[in-house]
């Protein structure tokens, strides 16, 4: 083979092959489950301020995980997972609470932290931690982005113990604990939140499942 | 270079070590303070300076490799496409190795020497009553707190000057603890201790990450902590929620 | 590489095509293989009881063999930690090594079986009473499977509670303990195999008492199952 | 020697009546697929559905079946059975599974023919690269910038895993595989492997484990690391028993090769063929298979207890049953050092031969060699602490192990010592082979000296658990071993194919991947330098540069691999034609024709001195 049919081989594999890469990569990308982002919604009223409204369910019938709850119906779940907020904003969260709930791994979780004046609002009383013994959830939140400021918050999100059924999605819950807090976004940057209340399977720390599962009890949030 | 060649064919790739050696030896002092993360402890120190040392020992050794390379490559290579003729038949040389086994022997035992020196300081605590930090791994949050003082923060308060001892767990599965600006790192493992001592001696932030893979949100694992003096140190214990 | 071809031809069986190689040349070949394979058991066996024994030394929480007083999760050894759900209640574990012994020496007596077997083969040359006597050894290998199952399922089964919620769990003393019974059987059922093929080839004459080189190369690897089921038992009873 | 052996024998009575003659890897995937469907089916309906580990136990169950129907399917149980029931194969049986007069169909099948094994080898090890570096480039994509936006994190880890373990198993085979089965016979003069059925037992395990680990990345949710970190193993998904079962596959595979490889070595020399006499590689070869057949059964054992943990609820590495992660650490890492040596020791035998047939010069100092290669393999299995120097497990130990780490660097260094004191004032021929030689040694002494840095505990405790490992060993692995592998695959590609690999475009190939290596990896060091931990799947903006750079380089390489795929491909049937001997070497192997015959020799040759006498009186036949 000459040099210049050779030349053309070597082109031909790199073309051929790194095509079929960028193809297969395309394919992946567009295959794994990304769910609709949740943008925060700005208030009228005051300015640099945004209201995100989630919710946590014993399951995933209510969520956004398709049809009959998707893959594991009977995965506890928080109603979005990727939130996307605008930088230097307070941003206003409210979540409903459907789940039951029970002790935590590491009670430091039982405060409030980092949100704006270290309170929630749990069903409209405010506090600055719950018991311990009767979590259902929380809403972790933390990361760096870059050489910026740490960003850390932390709200438990008791148990629900009503007793008055609703219908949401596909499932039957009773009414939620309602918990109302905000918080102030740094620079941009995409940050992590998730539940630290073991509700996940596996042996150590219960932190399988849904707990180690992309899009049932964690998610980002994206700030920019 | 040809006739320099006549007198000793070597003189070129002793040239290439020469330089080659110098440059490493450069960069070998400049680069570790500067690309690592800035030193905020005793023992980031000692770490500094055992990578330039290291660098420096290392530096005319690699080079020789190389400088042999180009040299081999540039006057002993067969020039044309017919079958090369047998070059000169040397199949021992004890003098030879002997010497390089000489000398790659004195070199690691000089590293060792170093090595075993630099951690007994590494690991020694100097202090008699060191400041005792509880850290807890879960996954993906850090948590520390101050033994007697019923205070549990997500990010880490030190005092400056004063040796702490970091008593390390996790409540579910191994984490990786490591302040990566004072060259301290452990594992903290489910039911069981593990400890590190450091001493601060610069103010300012760090950044700890989780060095051991945890799951999902092992990247995000991550918080900050912070050098302050100590009667900062002792407001800020102050301000913080008492926990039962 | 100098050749010299001439005097290739006293290398026996070179034109040939090397299959008719003489029967002690493949022996000494395969009786090498079965020392090979031996010594990569014996890393495994070493890797079982640096298991059993590493567990042992590190004891974590001293649950080594007793679950007793064991809280829901770690949190619990964090001395200033709160609210902890109430100690379940687990038992110590009752599992003996005894049973091994007992494994140890019905495989001990099968090996006993194939050697003398092996021995009246060569000795007085009488395939079929090899047979029998290997037939034995199978049946007895068999007993010990079924003892080693036992032993297993003698294992009790404890419960934690973690996070209020009941999960089962072995402690480490019978996890190691399992590793090594089941490692114990996957050998027996080999054991079994091999000492079933015998019987039959030394039925159907393909060994015989001169054609008896696969009887030692089986011996061989049967004397070593029994010398490990033999340090098993004695490792799990002097320590634990 | 040129004549081919002429076997009268051609068409003797069938293996076990027909069914026998026709397995291949179809059948092989048929009964796979099929034993795995029913073990899955019995266990699905006979196992407790509310136990919590019925998932666990269901897959594992079809993991088995898988293994064991494949086997059935390719053939390999036919001669264990056919041992039991006394009716052993005739020669004529033995020369059918040689695959005699059987043509290109013989690759596809059960066949024990060491040449045919080697090739298929050859195939194995580039589709565990293959699949290995397509992970690579899907790791460097979502790594490209901060955040996660090609994949999310679960994937990424799943990534991350099966990237590691496909890529050790593929370079443990890479050289050893192919031409420890193809050409390491002829060396020694023998006919073939001296248990020519295990050899095709190790290629169809493989095969089988391989098929096993490629499915984990469909089942997913395998968070756990390539090493299977133990408790986090615990959480992972079912993906993790499948994982589990393809490394105590695998550990059969080169448990069985191990074996064989010594024992062909050790037995079945030709006269004359002292051990002073062998060639360089097959000290390599058998080595490196003595130090396999040490390292694996921890590796086997370790997966083994991770399963029971998952099924069985015992509590090897749970700390509330008592157990611990420091076990799993400890008996994985004493395979894990090791097995770098497996890796290693191979490639740097094939790269002495490479130095002396290129250089025209007898290999320097064959003694230091074997000892060097010994000592290291010896050292090897005294340091598997040093990867667990921040665990917190026996700090006691840190100075012991750090003792033994460091000597590792003088057997390391007579490496460097035979193969400069090789070259030094040689003919260097520069073919492709040599081209990768040298790439070889510029890489490795990088990837010594970053070693260095590692092995001290006060450097440990700032890098370890950074990118800065990862770079380390990624120059180990790729820097030098796959380096070496390309070389060894360049030196004897002619005796496969009877055709050169195209020498342009090799040359294009390499100085892609060794431009690629640099930029990747130099790059690498510096985020872990900056402070970067392995395992990120989004980083700080801080670490944006260098993972963009890191990434660019990892195109390169792909881009280089790709390249040689091509020429490997091409010039299987349309390459320059090379002739039983285009190296005039004088080793066995290029004694024999092109492509040597079954058998290898009409009549085995006798050695009167070793392969290296370049320059010195030469007595041919």
């Amino acid at each position: 083979m000459n040099k210049s049919k050779s030349l053309g081989v070597a082109l031909a594999s790199v073309l051929l092959g790194g095509g079929a890469l960028a193809l297969a990569g395309f394919a992946l990308a567009s295959a794994t489950p990304h769910q609709s982002a949740l943008n925060c919604v700005p208030s009228q009223s005051s300015p640099n301020t945004c209201t995100l409204t989630l919710s946590t369910f014993p399951d995933s019938l209510a969520g956004v995980h398709g049809k009959g709850g998707g893959p594991h119906p009977d995965w506890v779940s928080y109603s979005n997972d990727n939130l996307v907020v605008p930088a230097n904003t307070t941003v206003n969260v409210t979540i409903d609470q459907y789940d039951s709930g029970g002790s935590l791994n590491n009670s430091f979780f039982d405060q409030v932290m980092g949100t704006v004046g270290g309170t929630a609002t749990i069903d409209g009383k405010v506090v600055t931690s719950v018991d311990p013994t009767n979590v259902g959830h929380t809403f972790t939140l933390r990361g760096i982005p870059g050489s910026g400021k740490n960003i850390f918050v932390s709200v438990p999100l008791p148990a629900d113990s009503n007793t008055k059924q609703v219908t949401i999605g596909e499932g039957q819950y009773t009414t939620p604990v309602v918990v109302q807090f905000s918080f102030k976004t740094g620079s941009k940057g995409v940050y992590e939140w998730n539940c630290e209340f073991p509700c996940g399977g596996s042996r150590e720390g219960q932190f399988g499942e849904a707990m180690s599962t992309y899009g049932y009890m964690s998610g980002t949030l994206t700030v920019n | 270079m040809t006739t320099s060649n006549k007198k000793n064919p070597y003189r070129g790739m002793f040239l290439t070590w020469l330089v080659l050696t110098i440059a490493g030896v450069i960069v070998s002092i400049y680069a570790p303070s500067r690309l690592m993360p800035r030193s905020m402890s005793d023992n980031m120190h000692l770490t500094v300076l055992t990578m330039i040392v290291f660098s420096v020992a290392a530096a005319p050794v690699a080079a020789g490799i190389y400088a042999f390379a180009i040299h081999a490559l540039r006057h002993w290579t067969h020039k044309g496409e017919a079958v090369p003729a047998a070059g000169p038949v040397v199949r021992e040389n004890a003098v030879v190795v002997t010497t390089w086994l000489l000398v790659s022997t004195l070199l690691t035992v000089f590293l060792l020497i170093w090595g075993l020196g630099a951690l007994a300081v590494d690991n020694g605590s100097s202090s008699k009553n060191p400041l005792v930090v509880d850290v807890t791994g879960q996954q993906w949050v850090w948590s520390f707190s101050y033994p007697g003082t019923h205070v549990q923060s997500n990010e880490l308060y030190l005092p400056v000057g004063r040796e702490v001892e970091f008593r390390v767990t996790s409540d579910d599965i191994t984490h990786g603890f490591w302040i990566a600006n004072m060259g301290v790192q452990v594992d903290a493992n489910a039911g069981t201790w593990t400890t590190i001592h450091t001493t601060p001696n610069q103010l300012g932030t760090f950044d700890i990450r989780c060095t051991q893979f945890c799951g999902l949100n092992h990247a995000f694992m991550v918080t900050q902590g912070h050098v302050v003096t100590a009667q900062q140190f002792t407001t800020w214990l102050d301000s913080q929620p008492q926990r039962a | 590489m100098s050749i010299d071809t001439h005097s290739a031809h006293d290398a026996h069986g070179a034109s040939e095509g090397g299959h008719h190689e003489a029967p002690e040349v493949v022996d000494g070949r395969q009786r090498m293989g079965i020392w090979l394979f031996i010594g990569g058991d014996i890393i495994t066996m070493s890797a079982l009881l640096f298991t059993y024994l590493y567990l042992r030394g590190v004891n974590t929480g001293g649950h080594w063999r007793s679950m007793v007083g064991y809280i829901g999760h770690s949190y619990s050894y964090y001395q200033n930690a709160t609210n902890l759900p109430a100690p379940s209640l687990v038992h110590v574990s009752t599992l003996s090594a005894g049973l091994n012994w007992s494994v140890s020496a019905i495989v001990v007596v099968s090996a006993a079986i194939i050697w003398a077997a092996e021995r009246g083969l060569r000795a007085s040359k009488n395939a079929k009473s090899y047979s029998t006597l290997a037939a034995v050894a199978t049946i007895v290998t068999v007993l010990a499977i079924i003892f080693s199952i036992v032993q297993l399922r003698h294992i009790p089964q404890i419960y934690v509670a973690v996070n209020d919620s009941q999960t089962m769990s072995y402690t480490a003393y019978d996890s190691a303990m399992m590793v090594i019974i089941g490692s114990g059987i996957l050998h027996l059922f080999i054991l079994a195999f091999l000492g079933l093929g015998l019987t039959i080839r030394s039925a159907r004459g393909v060994i015989n008492g001169d054609k008896w080189y696969q009887a030692r190369l089986v011996r061989m690897f049967w004397v070593w199952v029994a010398i490990s089921a033999v340090i098993g038992s004695l490792v799990t009873t002097t320590i634990h | 020697m040129t004549t081919t052996l002429e076997h009268t024998t051609t068409d003797a009575a069938p293996l076990g009546g027909g069914l026998a003659r026709r397995q291949n890897m179809a059948t092989a995937l048929v009964g796979g697929v099929l034993f795995a469907w029913l073990f899955w089916f019995l266990a699905h309906h006979f196992l407790d559905a509310s136990s919590r580990n019925y998932s666990d136990l269901v897959s594992v169950s079809l993991t088995i079946g898988w293994i064991i129907g494949f086997w059935l399917g390719i053939g390999a149980l036919n001669a264990p059975a056919r041992w039991m029931m006394g009716r052993d194969n005739t020669h004529a049986d033995d020369m059918y599974l040689a695959g005699q007069n059987q043509g290109k169909a013989r690759y596809w099948k059960y066949c024990t023919d060491h040449k045919v094994v080697g090739v298929q080898y050859i195939i194995m090890t580039m589709v565990l690269l293959g699949a290995g570096g397509i992970l690579a480039m899907a790791i460097r994509t979502e790594l490209i910038v901060p955040g996660n936006h090609f994949v999310d994190q679960q994937v990424y880890n799943g990534f991350i895993a099966v990237h590691g373990l496909l890529m050790i198993l593929a370079l443990i085979v890479a050289v050893a595989g192919p031409w420890g089965n193809f050409v390491v016979p002829i060396m020694c003069g023998a006919r073939d492997m001296a248990f020519p059925r295990l050899n095709a037992l190790s290629l169809w395990t493989l095969v089988g484990a391989a098929g096993l680990l490629l499915t984990t990345l469909a089942v997913g949710s395998l968070s756990m690391g390539w090493v299977v970190l133990e408790p986090i193993a615990n959480q992972a998904g079912v993906g993790m028993d499948f994982f589990a079962m393809a490394v105590v596959v695998f550990t059969v595979s080169t448990t069985v090769a191990g074996v064989n490889t010594i024992c062909t070595v050790l037995t079945m020399r030709t006269k004359g063929m002292t051990l002073a006499r062998l060639p360089i590689f097959v000290w390599g070869a058998i080595i490196a298979a003595a130090l396999g057949l040490y390292a694996f059964p921890y590796f086997a054992l370790v997966e083994a207890q991770t399963i029971m943990d998952r099924t069985f609820n015992t509590s090897f590495f749970v700390a509330s049953g008592g157990g611990t992660g420091w076990l799993q650490a400890n008996l994985f890492w004493l395979m894990g050092h090791p097995e770098v040596y497996v890796i290693l020791l191979p490639a740097v035998a094939a790269l002495f031969e490479i130095a002396s047939v290129m250089a025209r010069k007898p290999v320097f100092s064959y003694r230091t060699a074997i000892a060097g290669m010994t000592g290291l393999a010896g050292l090897s299995i005294l340091v598997w602490a040093h990867h667990m120097f921040t665990t917190g497990w026996a700090p006691t130990l840190g100075g012991p192990f750090m003792l033994t780490t460091e000597l590792i660097s003088i057997p390391t260094g007579l490496f460097f010592l035979v193969l400069i004191g090789t070259l030094w004032r040689g003919n260097i021929w520069m073919k492709l082979p040599t081209i990768w030689m040298f790439g070889f040694i510029a890489n490795f002494i990088i990837a010594g000296v970053t070693g260095i840095y590692l092995s001290d505990i006060p450097i440990d405790n700032q890098l370890h658990g950074t990118m800065f490992v990862t770079a380390h060993f990624h120059y180990v692995f790729v820097g030098s071993v796959l380096f070496g592998a390309v070389a060894a695959l360049a030196f004897w590609y002619p005796k496969v194919t009877g055709r050169f690999l195209n020498e342009f475009q090799g040359r294009i190939a390499f100085w892609l991947a060794f431009i690629g290596v640099q930029v990747t990896f130099l790059s690498m060091f510096l985020s872990g330098l900056r402070g970067m931990p392995r395992r990120y799947s989004s980083y700080a903006l801080i670490f944006e540069h260098t993972n963009f750079i890191t990434t660019v380089g990892a195109y390169m390489i792909m881009a280089g691999m790709l390249v040689l795929l091509g020429a490997v491909i091409t010039s299987w049937n349309k390459g320059e034609p090379a002739g039983p001997n285009p190296w005039h070497a004088n080793s066995l192997e290029w004694m024999v024709p092109t492509p040597p015959p079954l058998e290898n020799f009409t009549v085995l040759p006798v050695i009167t001195e070793d392969p290296y006498n370049y320059g010195e009186e030469l007595v041919r036949s």
